[in-house]
């Protein structure tokens, strides 16, 4: 299909606050963004009139609870079949940061058996330093190919986008760490993942929460769920990143994950 | 009636924000503070005093929202 | 029911004990004002009147004691930028054909100070409104933050430790701003013995509006609904205005009720719905309930319309049933907002209001009468007239003005330089500000294009100025930034003051923005005191004189006073926000030095002024020659250093601050992880430790690109030095063939860098 | 020996987290609850075994950092 007629969900609640810089990613790249409110998507619109679903950043429901838990309890209890048919025809469903958080809780990430656990499998905890933080993150690109948001990246190639939250610490059920782990692993689900100046893999600051095996990103198992915690649409230009005034950059290193969705998108529908 | 839901970090999961607590207190000069761990308690109040029905709606909440079970366990006491 | 309070019969000693018993915080005379004006009425005022006079007369409301002061020195700079200035909630000012940028900044100094966490957060909601109630979409965020040292060893009693009070507020700041999605992208943080009693917190907030959508904080015709929005009423909050007016003593923790905790979440959809039903044009008039509450809002906004209002008061929707009228009126429940709506455009307003979720009631009406008058179970509970009402009293009381007899006292110069370099790097007042700035969100929005920390990954210094990219399709852009140096206005009100506005502008060009316009925050002590409002009025007329001279109006401002414990007042603080413009922002630069060989110039001329300088603190020895300000130079070398920034011809640049010349070169280093080679040699007739040292006002050091270096000494007019060189990984500053400072850039870093993460955790 | 600390706000205190976990609730279908109020606990492990010294100590604690009069109540338990 063509781009302009691409129409994308940017889904949000109260509190979502990132949903105009994602909508405005879309619309830069000639696709048909809207904005939809939870309470439409549940009363007045249909999911399956969009070929894709984003779940931006923020704090939606002030975060109580654990980041996230409020709002994919909210998608859950009323969408939960529309969601699952969603992605089961193919159709991406991208989460940064809050998002991501939501896909999690909602069990759409990993889902390393099904397409939907009913319970979550692994959580994105309070960060290690126990603050918010508020810094450029590095990031190594590791989708062999499954993935579909990271198409136009590299493989290996390492890219900037800034990391903003609170809880973003990635990990597994302690008794089934290793076993998930290895599955993420071997399924191709692990996207991106954080490392220093020099393309290793680090710790605080580089990885700015702890996470497990320095996880930034991962896909479901067919590639089209889609979760990270740095904010892509960030850095959509170059004037955005932190160095621009002394790294020369054609485009913005988050712009990729935006054109890599809608050509697959394109292509597929 | 009330119920109490206390929400605990599993065992062996990192508990950031205690350690944090913990180097305040000790940074304060309380020096025998060796370990400080947090938990939530949410005191819901309930329409109805029937308490079969109030702990297995109760118990349906952890489950749908306030806990995640990879890193949290809950307790629920019911008053 | 309200009940009626007996005035007239009064004496004056029974009427000073109505003020207190019911905390009014009305004087003497202004209470025998009040039982005049009943008594030609002849009746007694209720309950729920006597609270509206004590809210509408507060400092807080009706700058009584300043506002002579602000007339004569801050008010009424002219300029072609101004849209709407001084009158309102916030500063409306042009940003480009069709835009205007809206400025608001308010101090939140009592309730952090008893409640750091909620005090700061409410107070990031309540800018938040300033601003949203101009229409306007909320930007950026600024937080300017003053509290005691960091290692007092003790604070007296009732007073909380600066560290519990800092991470606090840094915690309410961060959980509020980031949750309402609005960057954090400056501020400042300063320690000084002054502010152990009295922590100082000012909150700043920048939006964006069409011009053709602002509106305004007052009705337009009678008939029209007065509409509240937004959360339930509650007790939370009574008497924070009047409570604000008054000094803290031991006991003002019982005072609780002043302090509250705000809902950020409540306010997002809040935020969302009022810009949209302003930017569809439904509104007549719009203000926030701040200070005072409905008791403030409704009379403000009738009476700048020109009108009087009608209130029901029961229908005001309400979080705690057993509230009497009095305290509905005056409470000061956070996250509520008053519309005025010409009735044909009631049902689309509430229509917009239910689907963002956000409660939206009609309480009232404007009538044509200037009289306000509620409603309570249909009963007439109030009726004043506005002007009595809401004009309060205004004094011109007295005030001393102090004389600076301006002297250093003799010392021997130190050996080891390389040492005091490394001591003040990592002063509390000059080390990195990281440990703040990071826990803050300053780039939600995604427009964030000139950061607060700056320079190569992993090893940043701090910047100037942050700029903003407010427009989708426009690369104009918006600096901010804040100052203001305590330690200069303490021994120098004036000339303190003046270097605060030096300091801004200095800030702004250093990015390559224009400054456009001011908002200042004016902390004082109790203003009963001859001396302290000798301070004020010292400190208003210096940033009166430099803003004038530069032709940059004040758009938008607040008075804080009676910052004042037993122990003493805090230092003179006016808080100084500076908001430039950049045409473009592809030209902007940071402070983080670039390449290797490339020219390093001195802007601006060195003098012996050393009094409130980082370097005497650390000495410890007194001087009262604190920078002064000549505003003819400082807009000249401005206008040169931001068109050599324009044409390219700068890698990096850092004004003069704090630490000097030697602290400035270090932390355009820090950013840059590279060395540099100086020479001060051509600074003439002055002591080492003066060139290094001194704070003079109105310098830059600026990183030239080589091959530019000859077209930039052309086309820069002024006082202009080549110092060095970027290159190596040492700082090396020599004075002819004394070497001054040998350091490397890691020991640079390690000192700067530390110092809050060992404090804070 | 352990302290269990717990911190909940004064009454007439709003309670932004209780209010918002009650909505979600509602939403999810629960509606008989009719409030949410939450409350924190810290778990303090104390290299002591004086009972009196530990009670007093986690007062200070309390009044230094752990809780803040003017809008919250602490409750200690000692274990
Ligand atoms: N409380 C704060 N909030 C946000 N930013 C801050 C805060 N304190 C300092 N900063 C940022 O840190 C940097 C350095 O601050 P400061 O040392 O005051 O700079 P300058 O001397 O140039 O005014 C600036 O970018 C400033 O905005
Ligand atoms: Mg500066």
């Amino acid at each position: 299909m063509d781009t302009n007629d691409i129409r994308v969900a940017v889904l949000l609640i109260e509190g979502t606050n990132n949903e105009q810089e994602v909508y405005l990613a879309f619309k830069r790249l000639g696709a048909d963004p809207e904005l939809l409110h939870l309470k439409q998507l549940i009363s007045k619109k249909d999911l399956s009139d969009y070929q894709c679903l984003m779940i931006p950043g923020g704090f939606s429901a002030g975060d109580y609870v654990r980041a996230g838990a409020i709002f994919a309890a909210r998608i859950k209890s009323a969408l939960r079949k529309q969601l699952m048919e969603f992605a089961e025809n193919g159709y991406p469903i991208g989460g940064i940061c809050n998002g991501f958080q939501v896909l999690v809780e909602l069990g759409l990430l990993p889902a390393l058996e099904s397409k939907m656990s009913d319970y979550p499998q692994a959580s994105l905890a309070i960060n290690d330093s126990a603050r918010f933080e508020c810094r450029p993150t590095l990031l190594k690109h590791e989708s062999k190919g499954n993935c579909i948001f990271t198409k136009d990246i590299p493989y290996q190639e390492v890219v900037l986008m800034p990391s903003a939250h609170a809880e973003g610490k990635f990990l597994f059920p302690l008794e089934k760490q290793d076993e998930y782990l290895q599955r993420l692993i071997d399924n191709d689900q692990v996207v991106f993942r954080y490392v220093d100046t020099q393309g290793n893999y680090a710790s605080y600051p580089w990885n700015p929460n702890g996470s497990l095996y320095n996880i930034a990103a991962i896909c479901n198992l067919e590639g089209n769920v889609f979760g990270m915690m740095p904010h892509p649409e960030r850095v959509f230009y170059r004037y955005t990143h932190p160095d621009w005034t002394r790294v020369y950059k054609e485009n913005g290193d988050g712009k990729a994950i935006f054109e890599s969705v809608l050509e697959y998108i394109r292509r597929k529908f | 009636m009330e119920a109490d839901v206390t929400i605990s970090l599993n065992k062996g999961v990192a508990d950031p924000e205690g350690s944090n607590v913990k180097k305040a207190l000790n940074l304060l000069g309380f020096e025998e503070v060796m370990n400080v761990r947090t938990m939530k308690t949410f005191r819901i109040d309930l329409a109805t005093n029937d308490r079969v029905k109030a702990k297995k709606d109760v118990e349906e909440m952890c489950k749908k929202l306030l806990a995640n079970p990879v890193i949290q366990s809950y307790q629920i006491e019911l008053r | 029911m309200p009940c009626e309070i007996n005035l007239i019969d009064a004496d004056d000693l029974r009427l000073v004990k109505i003020s207190q018993e019911a905390q009014l915080g009305l004087s003497l005379y202004e209470m025998k004002r009040v039982k005049k004006y009943f008594f030609k009425k002849k009746r007694n005022p209720t309950d729920i009147e006597l609270q509206s006079l004590g809210q509408a007369w507060s400092e807080h409301c009706c700058y009584k004691c300043s506002k002579s002061i602000l007339k004569k020195f801050i008010f009424g700079i002219d300029a072609p930028q101004n849209i709407l200035v001084i009158k309102e909630d916030a500063g409306v000012v042009e940003f480009d054909e069709d835009h205007a940028y809206v400025v608001a900044l308010e101090s939140h100094n009592h309730p952090s100070a008893i409640e750091p966490y909620g005090g700061a957060a409410t107070g990031i909601g309540g800018i938040i409104r300033d601003v949203v109630c101009m229409g306007a979409q909320p930007i950026a965020l600024i937080d300017p933050l003053f509290f005691g040292p960091l290692d007092s060893s003790t604070v007296p009693r009732g007073v909380k430790h600066p560290r519990y009070l800092f991470s606090g507020v840094v915690a309410g700041i961060s959980d509020y701003g980031n949750r309402v999605g609005i960057p954090t992208v400056a501020g400042m943080v300063c320690f000084d013995e002054g502010y152990v009693g009295n922590c100082v917190v000012n909150v700043g907030c920048v939006g964006m509006v069409k011009k053709k959508h602002v509106v305004r904080s007052r009705v337009k015709k009678p008939g029209e609904l007065l509409v509240l929005v937004g959360g339930k009423t509650g007790r939370d909050g009574i008497h924070g205005v009047t409570f604000a007016s008054a000094e803290l003593t031991d006991s003002s923790e019982e005072l609780r009720g002043a302090v509250q905790l705000g809902d950020p979440i409540a306010k997002e959809p809040l935020i969302h719905a009022c810009v949209e039903v302003s930017e569809k044009g439904l509104l007549e008039g719009m203000k926030d309930l701040g200070g005072g509450g409905l008791s403030c809002v409704v009379g403000e906004m009738a009476l700048a319309g020109g009108h009087g209002a009608e209130i029901e008061l029961d229908r005001v929707p309400l979080k705690d049933a057993g509230m009497v009228p009095w305290e509905i009126w005056v409470s000061e429940s956070q996250e509520r907002m008053m519309l005025s709506v010409d009735p044909k455009n009631l049902k689309e307003v509430l229509k917009i209001f239910e689907d963002w979720d956000v409660p939206a009631t009609v309480i009232g009406k404007v009538i044509d009468e200037k009289i306000q008058r509620i409603f309570y179970a249909r009963e007439k509970i109030f009726e004043m007239d506005m002007e009595f009402l809401i004009k309060g009293p205004i004094y011109n009381k007295p005030f001393q003005i102090k004389t600076v007899e301006r002297k250093d006292a003799p010392f021997e110069e130190p050996e080891d330089y390389n040492e005091i370099l490394l001591r003040l790097l990592a002063s509390p007042n000059t080390a990195s500000k990281e440990w703040v700035i990071r826990q803050y969100d300053h780039e939600v929005r995604a427009s964030t294009v000139i950061k607060p920390l700056q320079g190569v990954l992993g090893k940043n210094t701090h910047g100037d100025a942050v700029v903003i990219k407010p427009l989708e399709d426009s690369y104009r852009g918006l600096a901010l930034t804040a100052g203001v140096n305590p330690s200069y206005t303490k021994i120098d009100p004036f000339w303190g003051s003046a270097s605060a506005i030096d300091e801004v502008c200095r800030n702004l060009a250093s990015v390559g923005a224009t400054p456009h316009s001011f908002a200042d925050c004016l902390n004082f002590g109790n203003p009963e005191k001859p001396d302290r409002l000798g301070e004020l009025h010292s400190s208003a007329e210096a940033l009166g004189y430099v803003a004038k001279a530069l032709g940059t109006p004040f758009v938008s401002g607040n008075v804080s006073l009676y910052n004042e414990a037993p122990h003493g007042s805090i230092p003179p603080t006016p808080t100084i926000v500076g908001i430039g413009i950049v045409s473009d922002i592809r030209q902007c630069v940071t402070v983080d030095a670039k390449n290797e060989g490339n020219p390093v110039y001195l802007i601006g001329e060195t003098k012996k002024e050393m009094g409130g300088s980082a370097y005497l603190k650390l000495l410890g020895i007194p001087s009262t020659t604190v920078p002064v300000v000549d505003p003819k130079a400082l807009q000249e070398r401005m206008g040169a250093l931001i068109s050599a920034i324009r044409n390219g011809f700068i890698a990096s640049c850092h004004d003069v601050s704090e630490g000097g010349i030697a602290v400035c070169m270090a932390e355009m280093l820090i950013g840059g992880d590279v060395g540099a080679r100086v020479d001060l040699g051509l600074i003439e007739n002055m002591r080492d430790d003066y060139k290094l040292f001194s704070e003079s006002n109105t310098r830059w050091i600026v990183e030239v690109k080589r091959d530019l270096a000859e077209e930039f000494e052309k086309a820069f007019e002024g006082i202009l030095f080549r110092i060095g060189e970027v290159g190596g990984n040492t700082l090396l500053i020599q004075n002819d063939d004394r070497t001054l400072i040998e350091l490397s850039v890691k020991e640079l870093r390690d000192a700067w860098s530390a110092t809050l993460y060992d404090y804070m955790g």
